[in-house]
Protein backbone atom coordinates (compact mmCIF):
# COMPACT_ATOMS: atom_id res chain seq x y z
CA UNK A 1 0.00 0.00 0.00
CA UNK A 2 1.25 3.61 -0.91
CA UNK A 3 -0.43 6.78 0.49
CA UNK A 4 0.34 9.84 0.05
CA UNK A 5 -1.37 13.29 1.62
CA UNK A 6 -0.76 17.01 3.28
CA UNK A 7 0.26 16.13 6.74
CA UNK A 8 -1.20 19.11 9.30
CA UNK A 9 2.01 20.66 9.31
CA UNK A 10 1.84 21.28 5.26
CA UNK A 11 4.58 18.96 4.60
CA UNK A 12 3.40 16.14 2.34
CA UNK A 13 3.38 12.72 3.82
CA UNK A 14 4.33 9.78 1.98
CA UNK A 15 3.36 5.90 3.67
CA UNK A 16 3.77 2.53 2.63
CA UNK A 17 5.66 1.21 -0.49
CA UNK A 18 5.95 3.43 -3.34
CA UNK A 19 6.67 0.50 -5.91
CA UNK A 20 5.69 0.60 -9.68
CA UNK A 21 2.02 -0.17 -9.24
CA UNK A 22 1.44 2.72 -7.14
CA UNK A 23 3.29 5.45 -9.61
CA UNK A 24 -0.27 6.97 -11.00
CA UNK A 25 -1.12 7.87 -7.46
CA UNK A 26 2.50 9.36 -6.59
CA UNK A 27 2.26 10.78 -9.87
CA UNK A 28 -1.22 12.38 -9.96
CA UNK A 29 -0.42 13.73 -6.50
CA UNK A 30 3.04 15.42 -7.48
CA UNK A 31 1.92 16.32 -10.90
CA UNK A 32 -0.56 19.08 -8.95
CA UNK A 33 2.51 20.40 -6.69
CA UNK A 34 3.77 23.98 -7.07
CA UNK A 35 6.96 26.08 -5.51
CA UNK A 36 8.57 24.62 -2.61
CA UNK A 37 7.53 21.48 -0.96
CA UNK A 38 8.87 18.82 1.68
CA UNK A 39 8.31 15.45 0.70
CA UNK A 40 7.86 13.38 4.50
CA UNK A 41 9.07 10.06 4.46
CA UNK A 42 8.92 8.94 8.21
CA UNK A 43 6.72 6.21 6.96
CA UNK A 44 7.35 5.18 3.58
CA UNK A 45 8.95 1.74 3.46
CA UNK A 46 10.49 1.14 -0.03
CA UNK A 47 10.72 2.95 -3.12
CA UNK A 48 11.89 1.65 -6.55
CA UNK A 49 13.26 3.14 -9.28
CA UNK A 50 9.81 4.35 -10.73
CA UNK A 51 9.57 6.38 -7.89
CA UNK A 52 12.62 7.56 -8.43
CA UNK A 53 11.54 8.96 -11.82
CA UNK A 54 8.36 10.60 -10.39
CA UNK A 55 11.12 12.25 -8.21
CA UNK A 56 13.44 13.31 -10.56
CA UNK A 57 10.42 14.53 -13.25
CA UNK A 58 8.73 16.79 -10.33
CA UNK A 59 12.18 18.12 -9.68
CA UNK A 60 13.02 18.93 -13.00
CA UNK A 61 9.84 21.06 -13.23
CA UNK A 62 9.55 22.49 -10.03
CA UNK A 63 13.20 23.71 -9.29
CA UNK A 64 13.30 25.77 -12.22
CA UNK A 65 10.81 28.31 -10.59
CA UNK A 66 11.92 27.48 -6.65
CA UNK A 67 13.75 25.23 -4.67
CA UNK A 68 12.25 22.33 -5.31
CA UNK A 69 11.70 18.85 -3.35
CA UNK A 70 12.93 18.78 0.18
CA UNK A 71 12.78 15.07 1.51
CA UNK A 72 12.87 14.41 5.36
CA UNK A 73 13.12 11.22 7.30
CA UNK A 74 14.41 9.23 5.10
CA UNK A 75 14.96 5.98 6.39
CA UNK A 76 18.85 4.06 5.73
CA UNK A 77 17.70 1.74 2.67
CA UNK A 78 16.04 4.76 1.14
CA UNK A 79 19.15 6.79 1.86
CA UNK A 80 21.52 4.20 0.08
CA UNK A 81 19.06 3.98 -2.98
CA UNK A 82 18.96 7.60 -3.22
CA UNK A 83 23.12 7.93 -2.84
CA UNK A 84 23.66 4.82 -5.43
CA UNK A 85 21.59 7.20 -7.86
CA UNK A 86 23.23 10.42 -7.35
CA UNK A 87 19.95 12.37 -6.02
CA UNK A 88 22.39 13.72 -3.09
CA UNK A 89 23.61 16.28 -5.98
CA UNK A 90 19.90 16.99 -7.10
CA UNK A 91 17.74 17.17 -4.44
CA UNK A 92 17.78 18.51 -0.57
CA UNK A 93 17.61 15.00 1.47
CA UNK A 94 17.38 14.80 5.73
CA UNK A 95 18.25 11.30 7.08
CA UNK A 96 15.69 9.80 9.20
CA UNK A 97 17.41 10.70 12.94
CA UNK B 1 9.52 -21.73 -3.21
CA UNK B 2 8.25 -21.23 -6.76
CA UNK B 3 5.16 -19.31 -7.99
CA UNK B 4 3.58 -18.10 -11.33
CA UNK B 5 2.62 -14.38 -11.32
CA UNK B 6 0.81 -13.08 -14.56
CA UNK B 7 2.72 -10.61 -16.86
CA UNK B 8 1.20 -7.45 -14.94
CA UNK B 9 2.20 -4.63 -12.31
CA UNK B 10 -1.03 -5.62 -10.91
CA UNK B 11 1.02 -8.91 -9.54
CA UNK B 12 3.40 -6.76 -7.56
CA UNK B 13 1.66 -6.56 -4.37
CA UNK B 14 1.21 -10.66 -4.60
CA UNK B 15 5.18 -10.79 -5.22
CA UNK B 16 5.84 -9.04 -2.68
CA UNK B 17 3.71 -10.71 0.17
CA UNK B 18 5.17 -13.81 -0.94
CA UNK B 19 8.57 -13.31 -1.06
CA UNK B 20 8.15 -11.32 2.49
CA UNK B 21 6.51 -14.08 3.95
CA UNK B 22 9.17 -16.40 2.74
CA UNK B 23 12.16 -13.85 4.13
CA UNK B 24 10.02 -13.32 7.78
CA UNK B 25 9.43 -16.78 8.46
CA UNK B 26 13.29 -17.05 8.60
CA UNK B 27 13.53 -13.72 10.77
CA UNK B 28 15.65 -12.22 8.03
CA UNK B 29 16.41 -8.60 8.81
CA UNK B 30 15.48 -5.21 6.98
CA UNK B 31 18.75 -4.98 5.35
CA UNK B 32 18.40 -7.73 3.16
CA UNK B 33 14.35 -7.80 2.95
CA UNK B 34 14.32 -4.44 1.17
CA UNK B 35 17.50 -4.69 -1.50
CA UNK B 36 15.65 -8.69 -2.31
CA UNK B 37 12.01 -6.95 -2.65
CA UNK B 38 13.44 -3.81 -5.03
CA UNK B 39 16.10 -6.65 -7.23
CA UNK B 40 12.98 -8.85 -7.45
CA UNK B 41 10.62 -5.79 -8.79
CA UNK B 42 12.79 -4.04 -10.91
CA UNK B 43 13.43 -7.41 -13.03
CA UNK B 44 9.82 -8.50 -12.61
CA UNK B 45 9.02 -4.70 -13.55
CA UNK B 46 11.25 -5.02 -16.95
CA UNK B 47 9.95 -8.52 -17.99
CA UNK B 48 6.52 -6.65 -18.02
CA UNK B 49 7.28 -3.69 -19.77
CA UNK B 50 9.68 -4.65 -22.22
CA UNK B 51 7.57 -8.00 -23.16
CA UNK B 52 4.50 -6.20 -24.00
CA UNK B 53 3.31 -8.83 -26.62
CA UNK B 54 4.32 -11.81 -24.19
CA UNK B 55 1.00 -13.08 -22.20
CA UNK B 56 3.13 -15.82 -20.44
CA UNK B 57 3.03 -15.79 -16.59
CA UNK B 58 6.96 -14.85 -15.11
CA UNK B 59 7.99 -17.56 -12.58
CA UNK B 60 9.58 -16.18 -9.47
CA UNK B 61 11.48 -18.64 -7.07
CA UNK B 62 13.28 -17.86 -3.66
CA UNK B 63 15.31 -20.34 -1.38
CA UNK B 64 16.92 -19.06 1.88
CA UNK B 65 19.74 -21.20 3.43
CA UNK B 66 22.19 -20.41 5.78
CA UNK B 67 25.64 -20.37 4.20
CA UNK B 68 29.08 -21.01 6.23
CA UNK B 69 32.01 -19.52 5.13
CA UNK B 70 35.74 -20.76 6.49
CA UNK B 71 39.38 -19.32 5.03
CA UNK B 72 42.23 -20.97 5.91
CA UNK B 73 45.64 -18.80 4.99
CA UNK B 74 48.67 -20.55 4.81
CA UNK B 75 51.65 -18.32 5.12
CA UNK B 76 54.73 -20.13 3.65
CA UNK B 77 53.46 -22.77 2.56
CA UNK B 78 53.93 -24.17 -0.98
CA UNK B 79 51.41 -23.37 -3.59
CA UNK B 80 49.24 -26.41 -4.09
CA UNK B 81 45.60 -25.75 -5.69
CA UNK B 82 43.05 -27.75 -3.99
CA UNK B 83 40.46 -27.06 -6.63
CA UNK B 84 42.03 -28.99 -9.38
CA UNK B 85 40.54 -32.56 -10.08
CA UNK B 86 42.45 -35.30 -8.60
CA UNK B 87 42.30 -38.91 -9.79
CA UNK B 88 41.25 -41.34 -6.90
CA UNK B 89 40.56 -44.84 -6.83
CA UNK B 90 37.20 -45.21 -5.02
CA UNK B 91 36.20 -48.17 -7.51
CA UNK B 92 39.20 -51.06 -7.49
CA UNK B 93 39.45 -53.88 -5.23
CA UNK B 94 40.77 -54.41 -1.98
CA UNK B 95 44.23 -55.10 -2.50
CA UNK B 96 44.81 -52.16 -4.83
CA UNK B 97 43.31 -49.90 -2.61
CA UNK B 98 46.28 -47.45 -1.09
CA UNK B 99 45.45 -45.39 2.21
CA UNK B 100 45.55 -41.73 1.49
CA UNK B 101 44.53 -39.39 -0.40
CA UNK B 102 41.06 -39.21 -0.05
CA UNK B 103 40.80 -35.93 1.68
CA UNK B 104 40.78 -33.48 -1.20
CA UNK B 105 38.36 -35.79 -2.94
CA UNK B 106 35.57 -36.09 -0.07
CA UNK B 107 36.07 -32.26 0.65
CA UNK B 108 35.04 -31.61 -3.13
CA UNK B 109 32.36 -33.74 -3.21
CA UNK B 110 30.92 -32.54 0.25
CA UNK B 111 31.22 -28.49 0.11
CA UNK B 112 29.40 -26.08 -2.52
CA UNK B 113 32.27 -24.00 -3.50
CA UNK B 114 36.20 -24.05 -3.26
CA UNK B 115 37.93 -21.27 -4.19
CA UNK B 116 42.05 -21.37 -3.62
CA UNK B 117 44.64 -18.18 -4.07
CA UNK B 118 48.10 -18.18 -3.79
CA UNK B 119 50.37 -15.18 -4.30
CA UNK B 120 53.99 -13.87 -2.37
CA UNK B 121 53.95 -16.73 0.19
CA UNK B 122 50.42 -16.45 0.94
CA UNK B 123 48.01 -19.64 -0.04
CA UNK B 124 44.36 -19.33 1.06
CA UNK B 125 40.93 -21.25 0.95
CA UNK B 126 37.85 -20.61 0.84
CA UNK B 127 35.49 -23.06 1.21
CA UNK B 128 31.61 -22.38 1.55
CA UNK B 129 28.60 -24.79 2.66
CA UNK B 130 25.06 -24.33 2.55
CA UNK B 131 21.85 -25.29 4.07
CA UNK B 132 18.62 -25.64 2.61
CA UNK B 133 16.61 -26.13 -0.40
CA UNK B 134 18.97 -25.47 -2.63
CA UNK B 135 16.66 -25.10 -5.87
CA UNK B 136 14.92 -22.26 -6.56
CA UNK C 1 35.78 -14.94 13.22
CA UNK C 2 39.01 -15.30 12.90
CA UNK C 3 41.92 -17.44 14.77
CA UNK C 4 45.34 -18.36 14.47
CA UNK C 5 46.41 -21.63 15.15
CA UNK C 6 49.64 -23.59 15.67
CA UNK C 7 50.65 -25.55 12.76
CA UNK C 8 50.37 -29.16 14.58
CA UNK C 9 48.10 -31.73 14.83
CA UNK C 10 47.36 -30.98 18.23
CA UNK C 11 45.70 -27.49 16.97
CA UNK C 12 42.70 -29.90 15.64
CA UNK C 13 40.83 -30.08 19.56
CA UNK C 14 40.82 -25.99 19.34
CA UNK C 15 40.21 -25.77 15.65
CA UNK C 16 36.71 -28.00 16.32
CA UNK C 17 35.70 -25.81 19.17
CA UNK C 18 36.33 -23.01 17.59
CA UNK C 19 34.26 -23.53 14.27
CA UNK C 20 31.66 -25.45 16.57
CA UNK C 21 31.02 -22.92 18.81
CA UNK C 22 30.36 -20.58 16.46
CA UNK C 23 27.67 -22.94 14.31
CA UNK C 24 26.42 -24.30 17.07
CA UNK C 25 25.21 -20.11 18.07
CA UNK C 26 23.61 -20.14 14.10
CA UNK C 27 21.52 -23.52 15.21
CA UNK C 28 23.29 -24.53 12.07
CA UNK C 29 22.24 -28.40 11.79
CA UNK C 30 24.72 -31.71 12.45
CA UNK C 31 23.80 -31.53 8.34
CA UNK C 32 26.21 -28.51 7.81
CA UNK C 33 28.49 -28.98 10.72
CA UNK C 34 30.18 -32.23 10.00
CA UNK C 35 30.97 -31.17 6.11
CA UNK C 36 32.37 -28.15 7.47
CA UNK C 37 34.25 -29.58 10.07
CA UNK C 38 35.52 -32.54 7.70
CA UNK C 39 36.95 -29.65 4.95
CA UNK C 40 38.55 -27.91 7.56
CA UNK C 41 40.17 -30.13 9.28
CA UNK C 42 41.41 -32.01 6.05
CA UNK C 43 42.60 -28.46 4.60
CA UNK C 44 44.69 -27.87 8.33
CA UNK C 45 46.18 -31.13 8.46
CA UNK C 46 47.46 -30.89 4.64
CA UNK C 47 48.89 -27.42 5.31
CA UNK C 48 50.64 -29.31 8.43
CA UNK C 49 52.05 -32.42 6.53
CA UNK C 50 53.28 -30.55 3.62
CA UNK C 51 54.69 -28.34 4.74
CA UNK C 52 56.74 -29.70 7.81
CA UNK C 53 59.59 -26.97 7.94
CA UNK C 54 57.05 -24.12 8.17
CA UNK C 55 56.54 -22.66 11.53
CA UNK C 56 53.85 -19.77 10.94
CA UNK C 57 50.61 -20.24 12.46
CA UNK C 58 47.59 -20.94 10.14
CA UNK C 59 44.83 -18.28 10.32
CA UNK C 60 41.59 -19.92 10.14
CA UNK C 61 38.36 -17.38 9.38
CA UNK C 62 34.50 -18.23 9.82
CA UNK C 63 31.64 -16.74 8.65
CA UNK C 64 27.93 -18.28 8.62
CA UNK C 65 25.52 -15.68 6.73
CA UNK C 66 22.21 -15.89 5.70
CA UNK C 67 22.12 -15.84 2.11
CA UNK C 68 18.32 -15.49 0.13
CA UNK C 69 18.37 -16.50 -3.65
CA UNK C 70 16.04 -15.56 -5.73
CA UNK C 71 15.05 -16.58 -9.60
CA UNK C 72 12.87 -14.92 -11.96
CA UNK C 73 12.08 -16.69 -15.23
CA UNK C 74 10.94 -15.12 -18.29
CA UNK C 75 9.26 -17.45 -21.03
CA UNK C 76 8.97 -16.11 -24.31
CA UNK C 77 10.41 -12.52 -23.41
CA UNK C 78 13.74 -10.99 -25.50
CA UNK C 79 17.19 -12.19 -24.42
CA UNK C 80 18.42 -9.40 -22.17
CA UNK C 81 22.20 -9.86 -19.94
CA UNK C 82 20.87 -7.38 -16.59
CA UNK C 83 24.05 -8.29 -15.90
CA UNK C 84 26.07 -6.37 -18.53
CA UNK C 85 27.26 -2.71 -16.97
CA UNK C 86 25.40 0.19 -17.89
CA UNK C 87 25.91 3.73 -18.92
CA UNK C 88 24.20 5.53 -16.07
CA UNK C 89 24.07 9.27 -15.22
CA UNK C 90 24.11 9.97 -12.08
CA UNK C 91 26.47 12.81 -11.88
CA UNK C 92 25.03 15.30 -14.45
CA UNK C 93 23.29 18.36 -13.05
CA UNK C 94 19.32 18.28 -12.66
CA UNK C 95 18.46 19.77 -16.04
CA UNK C 96 20.47 17.27 -17.70
CA UNK C 97 19.09 13.72 -15.60
CA UNK C 98 16.29 11.98 -17.33
CA UNK C 99 13.92 9.69 -15.52
CA UNK C 100 14.59 5.91 -15.92
CA UNK C 101 17.40 3.52 -16.34
CA UNK C 102 17.94 3.17 -12.76
CA UNK C 103 16.90 -0.17 -12.26
CA UNK C 104 19.58 -2.30 -12.96
CA UNK C 105 22.62 -0.09 -12.05
CA UNK C 106 20.52 -0.42 -8.34
CA UNK C 107 20.14 -4.12 -8.72
CA UNK C 108 23.98 -4.13 -9.33
CA UNK C 109 24.95 -2.19 -5.88
CA UNK C 110 23.34 -4.18 -4.07
CA UNK C 111 23.02 -7.32 -4.53
CA UNK C 112 25.70 -10.12 -3.77
CA UNK C 113 25.59 -11.38 -7.09
CA UNK C 114 23.58 -11.56 -10.09
CA UNK C 115 23.50 -14.28 -12.89
CA UNK C 116 21.43 -14.47 -16.30
CA UNK C 117 20.79 -17.53 -18.67
CA UNK C 118 19.41 -17.99 -22.03
CA UNK C 119 18.06 -20.47 -23.89
CA UNK C 120 15.21 -21.49 -26.11
CA UNK C 121 13.26 -18.52 -25.22
CA UNK C 122 14.18 -19.26 -21.38
CA UNK C 123 15.16 -16.37 -19.39
CA UNK C 124 16.58 -17.09 -16.13
CA UNK C 125 17.55 -14.48 -13.76
CA UNK C 126 19.13 -15.40 -10.48
CA UNK C 127 20.64 -13.15 -7.79
CA UNK C 128 21.79 -13.57 -4.25
CA UNK C 129 22.00 -11.09 -1.17
CA UNK C 130 23.84 -12.22 2.54
CA UNK C 131 23.07 -10.95 6.06
CA UNK C 132 25.44 -10.50 8.26
CA UNK C 133 29.70 -9.98 8.09
CA UNK C 134 31.25 -10.90 4.84
CA UNK C 135 34.53 -11.18 5.39
CA UNK C 136 35.96 -14.25 6.88
CA UNK D 1 37.57 -36.90 22.25
CA UNK D 2 37.72 -40.48 20.38
CA UNK D 3 37.47 -44.14 22.50
CA UNK D 4 38.12 -47.04 21.61
CA UNK D 5 37.64 -50.31 23.70
CA UNK D 6 35.64 -53.31 23.22
CA UNK D 7 31.79 -53.79 24.40
CA UNK D 8 30.26 -56.05 26.50
CA UNK D 9 29.06 -58.08 23.29
CA UNK D 10 32.56 -58.66 21.73
CA UNK D 11 32.35 -55.44 19.66
CA UNK D 12 34.76 -52.64 19.22
CA UNK D 13 33.11 -49.66 20.62
CA UNK D 14 34.53 -46.37 18.63
CA UNK D 15 33.13 -43.21 20.38
CA UNK D 16 33.49 -39.18 19.83
CA UNK D 17 35.67 -37.90 16.80
CA UNK D 18 38.22 -39.98 14.96
CA UNK D 19 40.19 -36.80 13.61
CA UNK D 20 44.07 -36.88 12.66
CA UNK D 21 44.95 -35.99 15.83
CA UNK D 22 43.32 -39.30 17.16
CA UNK D 23 44.60 -41.72 14.84
CA UNK D 24 47.65 -43.18 17.29
CA UNK D 25 45.46 -44.09 19.19
CA UNK D 26 42.91 -45.91 16.87
CA UNK D 27 45.80 -47.62 15.34
CA UNK D 28 47.21 -48.89 17.97
CA UNK D 29 43.94 -50.75 18.92
CA UNK D 30 43.28 -51.81 15.71
CA UNK D 31 46.74 -53.13 15.25
CA UNK D 32 46.07 -55.60 17.75
CA UNK D 33 42.73 -57.36 15.52
CA UNK D 34 43.09 -60.48 14.79
CA UNK D 35 40.50 -62.55 12.58
CA UNK D 36 36.96 -61.30 11.93
CA UNK D 37 35.52 -58.35 14.11
CA UNK D 38 32.67 -55.69 14.29
CA UNK D 39 33.32 -52.06 14.63
CA UNK D 40 30.09 -50.62 16.59
CA UNK D 41 30.29 -46.87 15.60
CA UNK D 42 26.63 -46.05 17.52
CA UNK D 43 29.01 -43.27 19.25
CA UNK D 44 30.89 -42.47 16.82
CA UNK D 45 30.32 -38.75 15.14
CA UNK D 46 33.23 -37.99 12.81
CA UNK D 47 35.69 -39.61 11.01
CA UNK D 48 38.05 -37.80 8.56
CA UNK D 49 40.19 -39.10 5.68
CA UNK D 50 42.93 -40.17 8.02
CA UNK D 51 40.66 -42.10 10.06
CA UNK D 52 39.63 -43.78 6.58
CA UNK D 53 43.09 -44.68 6.30
CA UNK D 54 43.38 -46.99 9.12
CA UNK D 55 40.07 -48.63 8.49
CA UNK D 56 41.59 -49.29 5.13
CA UNK D 57 45.03 -50.50 6.66
CA UNK D 58 43.13 -52.93 9.24
CA UNK D 59 41.40 -54.20 6.54
CA UNK D 60 44.18 -55.06 3.91
CA UNK D 61 45.90 -56.93 6.91
CA UNK D 62 42.62 -58.94 8.00
CA UNK D 63 40.75 -59.42 4.69
CA UNK D 64 43.31 -62.14 3.70
CA UNK D 65 42.94 -64.44 6.80
CA UNK D 66 38.93 -63.76 7.45
CA UNK D 67 35.81 -61.48 6.15
CA UNK D 68 37.29 -58.55 8.14
CA UNK D 69 35.97 -55.42 8.89
CA UNK D 70 32.20 -55.40 9.71
CA UNK D 71 30.73 -51.82 10.31
CA UNK D 72 27.42 -51.12 12.24
CA UNK D 73 25.32 -48.31 13.44
CA UNK D 74 27.01 -45.49 11.01
CA UNK D 75 25.63 -42.68 11.21
CA UNK D 76 24.03 -41.00 7.92
CA UNK D 77 27.24 -38.13 7.72
CA UNK D 78 29.75 -41.10 8.47
CA UNK D 79 27.36 -43.25 6.16
CA UNK D 80 27.84 -40.38 2.68
CA UNK D 81 31.62 -40.29 3.58
CA UNK D 82 31.95 -44.00 3.43
CA UNK D 83 30.45 -44.08 0.17
CA UNK D 84 32.30 -40.83 -1.47
CA UNK D 85 35.13 -42.89 -0.50
CA UNK D 86 34.09 -46.48 -2.53
CA UNK D 87 34.27 -48.53 1.33
CA UNK D 88 30.84 -49.90 -0.22
CA UNK D 89 32.88 -52.35 -1.83
CA UNK D 90 35.36 -53.44 0.36
CA UNK D 91 33.64 -52.94 3.79
CA UNK D 92 30.43 -54.96 5.36
CA UNK D 93 28.56 -51.33 6.26
CA UNK D 94 25.41 -51.35 8.42
CA UNK D 95 23.66 -47.67 8.67
CA UNK D 96 21.81 -46.65 12.14
CA UNK D 97 18.44 -47.61 12.06
N1 LIG E 1 48.58 -28.02 1.26
C1 LIG E 1 49.22 -28.90 0.45
N2 LIG E 1 50.48 -28.63 0.05
C2 LIG E 1 51.12 -29.48 -0.77
N3 LIG E 1 50.59 -30.63 -1.24
C3 LIG E 1 49.35 -30.95 -0.87
C4 LIG E 1 48.59 -30.10 -0.01
N4 LIG E 1 47.38 -30.68 0.17
C5 LIG E 1 47.39 -31.81 -0.53
N5 LIG E 1 48.57 -31.99 -1.16
C6 LIG E 1 48.92 -33.12 -2.06
O1 LIG E 1 47.71 -33.70 -2.51
C7 LIG E 1 47.65 -35.09 -2.18
C8 LIG E 1 46.22 -35.47 -1.85
O2 LIG E 1 45.80 -34.87 -0.67
P1 LIG E 1 44.63 -35.53 0.16
O3 LIG E 1 43.52 -35.81 -0.77
O4 LIG E 1 44.34 -34.66 1.32
O5 LIG E 1 45.20 -36.94 0.65
P2 LIG E 1 46.42 -37.33 1.58
O6 LIG E 1 46.93 -36.10 2.23
O7 LIG E 1 45.80 -38.32 2.51
O8 LIG E 1 47.40 -37.94 0.63
C9 LIG E 1 48.61 -35.25 -1.02
O9 LIG E 1 49.10 -36.57 -0.96
C10 LIG E 1 49.68 -34.23 -1.35
O10 LIG E 1 50.58 -34.78 -2.27
N1 LIG F 1 13.87 -7.75 -19.46
C1 LIG F 1 14.29 -6.83 -20.36
N2 LIG F 1 14.09 -7.04 -21.68
C2 LIG F 1 14.52 -6.14 -22.58
N3 LIG F 1 15.15 -4.99 -22.28
C3 LIG F 1 15.35 -4.71 -21.00
C4 LIG F 1 14.95 -5.61 -19.98
N4 LIG F 1 15.33 -5.09 -18.79
C5 LIG F 1 15.94 -3.91 -19.06
N5 LIG F 1 15.95 -3.66 -20.40
C6 LIG F 1 16.57 -2.49 -21.05
O1 LIG F 1 17.50 -1.93 -20.15
C7 LIG F 1 17.19 -0.58 -19.89
C8 LIG F 1 17.55 -0.22 -18.46
O2 LIG F 1 16.68 -0.89 -17.57
P1 LIG F 1 16.45 -0.30 -16.15
O3 LIG F 1 17.79 0.00 -15.56
O4 LIG F 1 15.58 -1.20 -15.38
O5 LIG F 1 15.75 1.11 -16.35
P2 LIG F 1 14.35 1.50 -17.01
O6 LIG F 1 13.56 0.27 -17.20
O7 LIG F 1 13.76 2.42 -16.01
O8 LIG F 1 14.74 2.17 -18.28
C9 LIG F 1 15.73 -0.44 -20.21
O9 LIG F 1 15.43 0.89 -20.56
C10 LIG F 1 15.57 -1.40 -21.36
O10 LIG F 1 15.98 -0.79 -22.56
Amino acid sequence: MFEIEYGDGGAVMCRGRLDAAQCEKAEAFMGELEGENTLDFTDLEYISSAGLGILLKTQKRLAGSSAGLKIINVNNHIYDVFRYSGFHAIFDIEAKE
Amino acid sequence: MQREFPRHLNSLAGLYEFTEEIMKAHDLPDGIRFPVHLATEELFVNMVHYNPTVTTDIEVGIDVAEQVTVSLVDNGGVEFDVTAKREVDVDSPLEERKPGGLGLHLIQNLVDSLEYQYQDGRGEVIFTKKSGNKDV
